[in-house]
């Protein structure tokens, strides 16, 4: 019967709960939802991860690939990341190019990463103006349900932690690149950014780490992206006004949680190193 | 905070509104305020004006008519659907007036009117809801003046604001024309104007007139 | 401290029921919008009109990039608005990016405001959005600093005229919680002066 | 234009050895497929052309339906090997709408909509082979489909290209190889027997007093290859009449 | 208030629209009875007595007072014109009336200063018609907005 | 394999394309299985249920967890109005039965059909308003697409309404409800019995409005 | 086209004894005929006409790079376009999901080496090779249209002439290549095995070849089997209907046997044929 | 390539490294002796012996039914969604729709994929889509279609089998009425050898001749099962085999599909299982 009501009076049924100082799920307004990592899955990927929170799931994979260097970059690499939202991972998604959504959250994701300097574009030079590694970051929703930009950026640094490109031997004389896949290298990671985001509900209530109804039903959601103790994106896209109050209180808690997912970033990585 | 006959944005509330018995009257760009509901929010830019002893209403720049009940319009007749026009009166949506809303329709004998007519109606109603209706007759089911207008006449469209000037009974500019030449005009307050007289240079001149009312 | 200059002329385009060019300093963007108009089907609501913003960007077609500041704008719009009183019904906001020297957002912003208020459509209150910037000097301005390379981060603000409480933020580059704060002060002063240009703008329009 | 000298010769012939105004010879046959309602091929020169004509029947899609005439639908699609250089996709893009578009205009000048309302009435066209004066021959050889499929018409509607050779020679029925040698190129769709102008279109540009005549050159095609349809016309109706033994053979 | 006239117009047009049938109706008033005791637990006594509207929207048209907006001049239409004369009529006094309180003249001479310039010399003599005129607009008024 | 009917405690659970039994004179195939050359066969993974219905055991098979399921002929479902219009109403069926649909269904009610007497005084916006929620039954399939639904019983109708500011409206009679905080009246076309989700939706309320 | 159930059972019947609504038995094809080089653009091309099925295949070659993964390959692409001639439903994209489905049967027919060799194609390792356009225009469909167009496929490769490489000079990274334009000194390619494909189509309890139109609405399902030489080269199921794996077996023997008839036949109409024989469409 | 908007685009031109490995000179049948020598495979199975699999159902939460199945490492995820109107359809249709759509995540093979669908991707859910039809009793949704969605996370051979073994358990996941449990297996054969279930580098092998003998055969066949009824839903394959090899390999393949059946059983019972406990809690 809840199940009814659910579907046929949603805020209802929320305020519901929420007037009751609980979330559906059972959660407290600042509470998040399980998070798990998992790094290294896919061989066929120079770097991969899977991250977890609560039901949504992300899947990245990092593929590198030659190209020739910008002219007026001659000695810097690319990073094309990309956010599939197929149609698998929830029913709002159709076949096809992809949605505005997807197009948006791509856009915030690239922004977060050039904004945190995560990887120095230098570092993926091979031979100034002559060649360059091109990092495909491809992130697969496979489970849509809130918060996908945390889930993202969250999977990004595990596979970004255990991307290993092979050693390449170049001769820019004969332009001769000769690849050693036996002599991998790993690309140093500059900072750990980590993404959290918020929803306003009714313009007052403020919930961590959304569910996709919770999103759905909101009235303004908040992403903020610490990297360190420095902000790395604040991106309120509207939604309903928040005093300064709130949004100090916001960046408290996105403070609190960043340390807890560094050590769990940190705790898989090395788990997966020592394999 | 908001004062009578002064320029007022979104955002500003009107305080201590006059009232009778509780009732007050309120026109375009005005919001009961949920904070604070015995005030008014201005939800448009524009003149707050009010006329005793109870009526509130903005006086600004609309571009695009809002159907409101009760409002005399003119319409282009889009499509037939059934026993109903559909009529384009310059709203979101088409207007339905149903064929049994002429003047002595009936089931048997409907009205003859093609697409493309020009029609001079009453919208009956106007909800939010559902697409606006309208009627061509009064409450004694009379066309008066309504209904279809004579295909001879000449449509254009001018600004909402000039329409209500016009229709102004205190407005000279009409009765002064009519001195000039004979004419006849029909004015939707959907910022539709629809003129004949008596020869094609006559309808020019007064176009240009009423124009130049437009300008200033 | 310098700040941008403000300008604009009301009634560019003859199509949409309102539109505008916009100039915040070298930032110029055009607005128009239409509305509230027929929908299509699957974009109908049932309790509110359904706000759509097109952005283009000064050449070729629009990017992924181009589709941020889209929903970005839109958003905004559509909670400033009184959405409720046309159900059933679009509204839409064109937006044309003409020339861009650093503030393009907050530029494009301020026109779909203005544009809002000429078109008469009923809003809850207006909206102003300031950009504000921080160099390699550590030193908050509003001016766009003559190269990219000398900015360390750039912030947008979106507030309304009401409660000058946050509507929309957006950043680039990283800083630090105090910087942001400076920031919030900065652009809390700034934005009177756009509201006073807003005014000023619709007034001498209202004239008859 | 000093290039389109050589587009007659001394002597007066054409590169292929035609004179100023005579066609590329034109064969044709009604009736080619059994699917159809009509059908007809059609070469002029070395530009092969099919056409099927489906209908009239129930509008495909019924918001398009129209209370008083039938719709007419035209599809104009160029087999990917038909031109020298291979094609990427076969319609679609922007030429080949624009064709579809004008053959639409060129037809309605002639079918009789206003019998079928409600209905529609789809016509396609095939290039197989590309030679210069696609939408003449594509033209021409929906004339014919139509006449197989029995919808009535009102005239013939034929289609011709002409140009200016020399800089003051009309001349017929442009070839690929010429239409490349450069100089003008006009196009008419014209009713051959009411003498009106359905469609014109221009390629290049050559001054307004020679218009005419390239114009006059260009409907007196139109006249003659409405000779040549109708001979076909009248072989296929006796055809058709013998085996079902109502036309008397002669 | 609206609401009821509204009601009673469009009722009107489905009186005409069909026949009566009593049988149902009978049908109809026993549903309504049974209706009415099935919720009447959940009514409470408040709820009873109506309550009544803050505010009223309406139209621009009756906030400025708005005429009907079909006119003829100069007997283009007869017909419409033996209306106006008949409805703008019994309007004269109130019209009056207003005049003494509010401002009209500097304002229209305000609004209208550049009209002046065009058909200013026009201006005075159209306002004595235009007294005649605002006569009957009561009445008008009165049946024209439900 | 016993064809004994099993009990909730241990049920006999199946999968698609599973043989049950023979389906002879006195079992027949039932919903959830299919018959086929003699033999009944599940058609879902769930567990099997077989009913006495004169004198012939039909075998069902349910599953208990999600279920496809399409509006048929006769259901009675839960439906959202979206658009109103003099003519007829459009909605989306959320519920079939008491199995909730993730993806809704378009449906679509005619003036005819929303009350049972006095059909032609029917006046739609007098019934249902956007965004109601309304009990109906679905009618014969007839257009391609769209389902056609009918209110025309005492028990069908508007079962939840909202009033313009946004409260949950209460039937005061057969024909109207009321906002219990602005005491506005609107007409609908209300169904009578309340059925017992809109209940829980009640008390729901109820402890909300305790809260406040 | 649309069957009512009379008309099926009907249909059904004929096939049972063995006696079809055409006359024809189960294993009977219906009248073929066949042209070649009729497309003079292309370099090689064919024209089959099965009953009402008509099917124009036209093949272009173009110098192209070798794939990188396969450097001493040539390219082969096989491309099908339903024209709208054939049916309506075919304007626009609409005839796209029959063209794919027809283009990988024969791209996955075509892929063997043993079937057709690609090596042949390549001029320089690596860097250049001959790229093969297939074009196949459906203007008519009668059923049948696998083994049309495999049979119209492989006629018109049989017809192709590749040019010829005279010589080949390198200098850096650029390379030209002299190639021979008298049609004399081309070469014509080993078409010997290139596949041909025969649906057998199941009906009621029994299976039969070259189904017309109608007879396909009536088949719950039919296997289509590519047979190059005497081995199968592609096996793929049509239909929405499932085969017992014993039919399935039935099927491809019968498919054999028919496609080697059929192959024997082409090849004696293409050894007779008269090239550049300019009727056309206007027989 | 053109320019994707809606998507951000890398530098115009890149190519992938593994083109510059140092060029092993290794023949094709030295390969493929190494990866079966003496009836031993890599992963150590004899040549007719399938890959250990994994499959959970009900992981995609947003979706009606899902599934998720490891063949080795081959890992496929697919989604099965409530019915819906066939899109652009006016006529009524009897037998509800199934569409199908098979995707390569980008980072899943050892070449990078495209975002847009590919010609193998169209084919691959061409063949989905025969092999399920005749398993879903499609006149119980009339006029509807069910959309089944099939994700490729890693690519290590036998994809196409995992996802339609995959997709069956997403369907009754989801209550879709069925006639019958699918499974699906492929087969690649090379030089008389019978490889079932290959990974990523046998089914290459497989593709191209190695043995210079004519009639030896080579080839990949993949072939999907009903298991009451005993019939084949979808057969495909490619590649050059005799009718004797072909009718042999069917053989295999009927028991191989037999053999997956207690695997599907078991996941779907436990799905059962699931669902009468949560029903009892509530």
């Amino acid at each position: 019967m809840a199940k009814q009501y659910k579907s046929l009076h949603p805020v209802k049924y929320y305020r519901d709960y929420l007037s009751h100082n609980i979330r559906p799920d059972g959660r407290e307004f600042d509470e998040f939802r399980p998070t798990l990592l998992n790094v290294g899955t896919i061989d066929t990927a120079d770097g991969s991860a899977i991250s977890k929170l609560g039901r949504t799931t992300v899947v990245c994979g990092i593929k590198a690939e030659f190209c020739k260097p910008k002219a007026e970059t001659p000695n810097k690499g690319f990073i094309v990341p990309n956010l599939e939202l197929s149609p698998l991972c929830s029913p709002k998604f159709r076949p096809g190019p992809p949605s505005d959504q997807a197009q948006v959250l791509t856009q915030l994701i690239a922004d977060i990463i050039e904004n945190s300097h995560c990887i120095d574009l230098k570092d993926l030079c091979i031979f100034p103006d002559r060649l360059a590694w091109c990092l495909f970051v491809d992130f697969v929703c496979l489970d849509f349900d809130g918060a996908v930009v945390d889930a993202c950026i969250l999977a990004l640094m595990g596979a970004l932690q255990t991307l290993c490109l092979p050693s390449v031997d170049y001769d820019p004389a004969l332009d001769n690149k000769l690849v050693n896949l036996e002599k991998r290298i790993s690309v140093p990671v500059h900072s750990t950014p980590i993404s959290t985001t918020f929803t306003i509900f009714d313009d007052k209530i403020i919930l961590v780490d959304p569910t996709v109804d919770e999103e759905n039903l909101c009235s303004g959601i908040l992403t903020i992206v610490l990297r360190g103790d420095e902000i790395c994106s604040l991106h309120k896209p509207g939604g309903s006004p928040l005093t300064d109050e709130d949004l100090s209180s916001c960046i408290e808690k996105c403070k609190q949680r960043a340390t807890s997912i560094k050590d769990l970033i940190k705790t898989v990585v090395k788990d997966y190193n020592n394999k | 905070m908001a004062n009578i006959g002064e320029y007022v944005y979104p955002g500003d509330v009107v305080k201590n509104v006059k009232s009778i018995k509780g009732i007050t009257i309120i026109g375009p760009g005005l919001r009961q305020n949920e904070e604070n509901p015995n005030t008014l929010c201005i939800s448009q830019a524009g003149k707050l004006c009010f006329r005793e002893p109870n009526t509130y209403w903005i006086e600004g720049k609309r571009h695009r008519y809002i159907p409101k009940k009760g409002d005399l319009v003119l319409g282009v007749v889009a499509k037939k659907a059934g026993d109903s026009l559909k009529v384009d009166i310059g709203s979101a949506e088409f207007a339905a007036l149903p064929m049994l809303a002429f003047e002595g329709a009936t089931k048997k004998q409907k009205p003859d009117v093609q697409v493309g007519d020009v029609i001079y109606a009453r919208l009956l109603s106007a909800h939010r809801e559902m697409e606006p209706e309208l009627i061509c007759v009064d409450s004694y089911f009379k066309a008066g003046r309504l209904g279809v207008l004579p295909n001879d006449g000449f449509l254009i469209n001018i600004s909402l604001n000039l329409t209500q000037r016009l229709l102004d009974i205190k407005d000279p500019l009409l009765p002064t024309l009519g001195k000039k030449f004979p004419y006849e005009i029909v004015l939707g307050v959907n910022g539709r104007m629809w003129l004949n007289a008596k020869q094609r240079k006559d309808i020019l001149t007064l176009l240009r007139c009423i124009e130049a009312a437009e300008a200033d | 401290m310098e700040s941008p200059q403000f300008s604009c002329k009301l009634g560019v385009l003859s199509r949409p029921d309102a539109s505008v060019i916009f100039c915040e300093g070298e930032t110029v963007v055009m607005a128009g919008i239409y509305g509230p108009i027929e929908v299509k089907m699957q974009k109908m609501l049932i309790d509110k009109a359904s706000v759509e913003c097109n952005y283009r960007p000064k050449r070729g077609l629009p990017g992924v990039e181009d589709k941020l500041y889209e929903s970005l704008i839109r958003n905004i719009c559509d909670t400033a608005l009184v959405t409720s009183l046309y159900p059933r019904s679009a509204i839409l906001i064109a937006l044309q990016e003409m020339h861009n020297s650093g503030q393009l957002i907050s530029c494009a912003i301020n026109a779909a405001c203005l544009v809002c208020l000429e078109s008469g459509i009923d809003m809850k209150f207006m909206f102003g959005a300031v950009t504000c910037f921080l160099t390699n000097q550590e030193e908050l301005r509003l001016m766009p600093p003559i190269s990219d390379s000398a900015v360390k981060a750039s912030f947008v603000f979106v507030l309304d005229n009401v409660k000058e409480r946050i509507l929309a933020s957006h950043t680039e580059g990283s800083f630090s919680m105090e910087q942001y704060e400076e920031a919030q002060d900065l652009s809390r002063k700034q934005i009177k002066n756009v509201f006073a240009f807003f005014k000023k703008t619709l007034n001498s329009g209202k004239e008859m | 234009m000093s290039r389109s000298k050589e587009l007659i010769s001394k002597i007066g012939l054409r590169l292929d050895g035609r004179r100023a105004n005579e066609l590329r010879r034109i064969r044709c046959k009604l009736g080619v497929f059994t699917e159809p309602d009509g059908s007809a091929y059609l070469e002029q020169g070395l530009t092969k052309v099919l056409a099927a004509v489906y209908g009239p029947h129930q509008v495909r899609n019924r918001s398009k339906a129209q209370h008083d005439t039938a719709i007419v639908n035209c599809q104009f699609s160029m087999a990917v090997f038909s031109t020298n250089e291979r094609k990427r996709r076969p319609r679609g893009d922007r030429k080949s709408t624009e064709l579809s578009m004008h053959l639409q205009q060129a037809l309605l000048a002639v079918i009789k909509t206003e019998l079928y309302p409600w209905s529609q009435i789809d016509v396609y066209v095939e290039v197989l082979h590309a030679d210069g004066g696609i939408y003449p021959a594509c033209v021409n050889a929906a004339t014919l489909a139509l006449i197989d499929a029995g919808i009535p018409i009102k005239e013939y509607v034929c289609a011709c290209t002409a140009s200016l050779a020399n800089n003051d020679i009309p001349m017929l029925d442009i070839s690929h190889q010429e239409e490349v040698m450069g100089g003008p190129t006009l196009t008419v769709a014209a009713l051959p027997i009411s003498g009106k102008i359905v469609l014109m279109e221009m390629s290049q540009r050559f001054h307004l007093d020679h218009l005419q005549k390239v114009l006059e050159k260009a409907l007196q095609g139109c006249r003659d290859i409405k000779q040549i349809l109708d001979e076909a016309v009248r072989l296929h109706v006796r055809d058709v009449g013998c085996s079902t033994g109502w036309a008397n053979t002669s | 208030m609206e609401n009821k006239k509204q009601a009673v117009l469009s009722k009107g047009i489905l009186e005409m629209k069909f026949m009566k049938k009593t049988k149902e109706k009978v049908q109809k008033e026993m549903e309504d009875a049974e209706g009415q005791a099935m919720y009447s637990s959940e009514i409470t006594n408040e709820m009873r007595r109506n309550g009544n509207l803050v505010f009223i929207e309406t139209s621009i048209t009756s906030c400025k007072n708005l005429i009907d907006g079909r006119l003829s001049f100069g007997g283009m239409n007869p017909e419409i014109e033996k209306m106006m004369a008949n409805d703008y009529f019994r309007l004269l006094e109130v019209e009056e009336k207003r005049k003494e309180k509010d401002i009209t003249d500097i304002e229209m001479a305000e609004g209208y200063s550049s009209l002046v310039n065009t058909m200013g010399k026009k201006f005075t003599c159209s306002k004595d018609k235009q007294v005649k005129q605002s006569k009957a607009k009561h009445r008008l008024k009165k049946e024209s907005f439900y | 394999m016993d064809e004994k009917p099993k009990s909730k405690q241990n049920p006999l659970i199946c999968l698609p394309g599973q043989r049950l039994c023979p389906s002879d004179n006195t079992y027949t195939s039932g919903q959830g299985t299919y018959e086929r050359q003699g033999y009944i066969y599940s058609q879902l993974a769930g567990y099997v249920d077989i009913v006495d219905k004169d004198k012939v055991k039909v075998v069902e098979v349910h599953s208990k967890g999600e279920q496809t399921v399409v509006p048929a002929q006769g259901d009675i479902v839960t439906a959202q109005v979206n658009l109103i219009t003099q003519q007829f109403c459009k909605c989306f069926i959320k519920c079939v039965g008491d199995t909730v649909l993730r993806r809704p269904f378009r449906a679509l009610i005619r003036k005819e059909d929303v009350r049972a007497t006095e059909k032609d005084k029917v006046d739609i916006y007098k019934s249902f308003r956007p965004g109601d929620i309304i009990l109906a039954r679905v009618l014969p399939i007839t257009e391609a697409h769209t389902y056609q639904l009918s209110t025309a019983e005492n028990e069908l109708g508007v079962v939840i309404a909202h009033s313009e500011r946004g409260h949950r409206m209460v039937p005061i009679s057969w024909t109207e409800m009321q906002c219990p905080k602005t005491f506005v009246k609107e007409p609908r076309k209300v169904a009578k019995v309340v059925p017992e989700n809109i209940n829980q939706a009640e008390d729901k309320e109820e402890f909300k409005s305790v809260q406040e | 086209m649309s069957l009512c159930e009379a008309e099926k059972t009907f249909v059904l019947h004929g096939v049972e004894e063995n006696f079809r609504v055409d006359g024809r038995e189960r294993e009977d094809y219906r009248p073929m005929e066949l042209e070649t080089d009729i497309v003079s653009h292309a370099f090689g091309s064919a024209r089959l006409r099965l009953a009402n099925t008509d099917v124009l295949v036209a093949v272009k070659i173009e110098v192209d790079a070798p794939f990188p993964e396969r450097p001493y390959e040539g390219k082969l692409d096989f491309f099908v376009d339903c024209s709208a001639n054939a049916t309506p439903d075919f304007e626009g994209r609409g005839g796209e999901e029959l063209a794919v489905q027809i283009s990988n049967a024969l791209s996955s027919a075509y892929r063997s080496p043993n079937v057709f060799d690609l090596r042949k194609l390549c001029i320089l390792k690596g860097k250049k090779c001959w790229k093969l356009y297939v074009d196949i225009l459906l203007l008519e469909c009668g059923g049948n249209l696998f083994d049309a167009v495999s049979l119209a496929v492989k006629a018109a490769l049989w017809n192709t002439q590749v040019p010829l490489v005279k010589q080949v000079d390198i200098d850096g990274n650029n390379i030209n290549l002299d190639v021979s334009d008298s049609l004399s000194d081309c070469q014509r390619m080993d078409v010997e095995k290139a596949p041909i494909m025969v649906t057998v189509c199941k009906i009621g309890e029994r299976c039969v070849v070259d189904p017309n139109a109608a007879e396909e609405k009536c088949s719950v399902g039919s296997v289509v089997v590519a047979v190059a030489g005497r081995k199968i080269s592609t096996v793929l199921q049509t239909g929405t209907g499932s085969l017992h794996p014993v039919t399935l077996l039935e099927c491809l023997t019968l498919g054999v046997k028919i496609a080697q008839r059929l192959d024997t036949a082409l090849w004696d109409t293409l050894r007779q044929i008269k090239p550049n024989q300019d009727v056309g469409f206007l027989k | 390539m053109p320019k994707d908007h809606k998507r951000i685009n890398g530098p115009e031109e890149t190519v992938p490294y593994n083109l510059f490995t140092k060029l092993n000179t290794k023949t094709l049948l030295t390969k493929f002796e190494e990866a079966v020598c003496n009836g031993k495979r890599t992963d150590l199975r004899v040549p007719e012996e399938h890959r250990k699999i994994f499959l959970k159902s009900g992981i995609v939460s947003q979706a009606k039914g899902s599934a998720y199945i490891e063949l080795g490492k081959t890992k496929v995820i697919v989604s099965v969604f409530d019915p819906r109107e066939i899109p652009n359809r006016t006529d009524y249709s009897l037998k509800g729709e199934i569409y199908c759509e098979f995707k390569f995540a980008p980072f899943s093979c050892v070449k990078r994929r495209q975002h847009q669908q590919d010609t193998e991707e169209k084919q691959y859910s061409a063949i989905m889509k025969q092999a399920l039809e005749s398993t879903v009793c499609r006149h119980e949704f009339p006029n509807f279609q069910v959309d089944i969605y099939a994700l490729v996370l890693h690519n290590d051979g036998s994809v196409l089998s995992a996802a339609i073994t995959a997709a069956g358990v997403a369907l009754s996941h989801a209550g879709v009425p069925m006639y019958d449990a699918i499974t699906s297996v492929t087969l690649g054969i090379q030089d008389g050898i019978r490889l079932l279930d290959p990974n990523c580098e046998e089914q290459t092998l497989c593709e191209i001749p190695i043995s210079s003998k004519q009639e030896s055969s080579h080839g990949v066949i993949i072939v999907s099962m009903l298991d009451t009824h005993e019939q084949i839903s979808q057969f495909y394959q490619y590649g050059c085999i005799s009718v004797e090899d072909l009718s042999a390999s069917v053989d295999v393949l009927k028991q191989a599909c037999k053999n997956i059946v207690p695997v599907v059983q078991k996941c779907l019972v436990k799905h059962v299982l699931r669902t009468l406990n949560e029903d009892v809690e509530d």
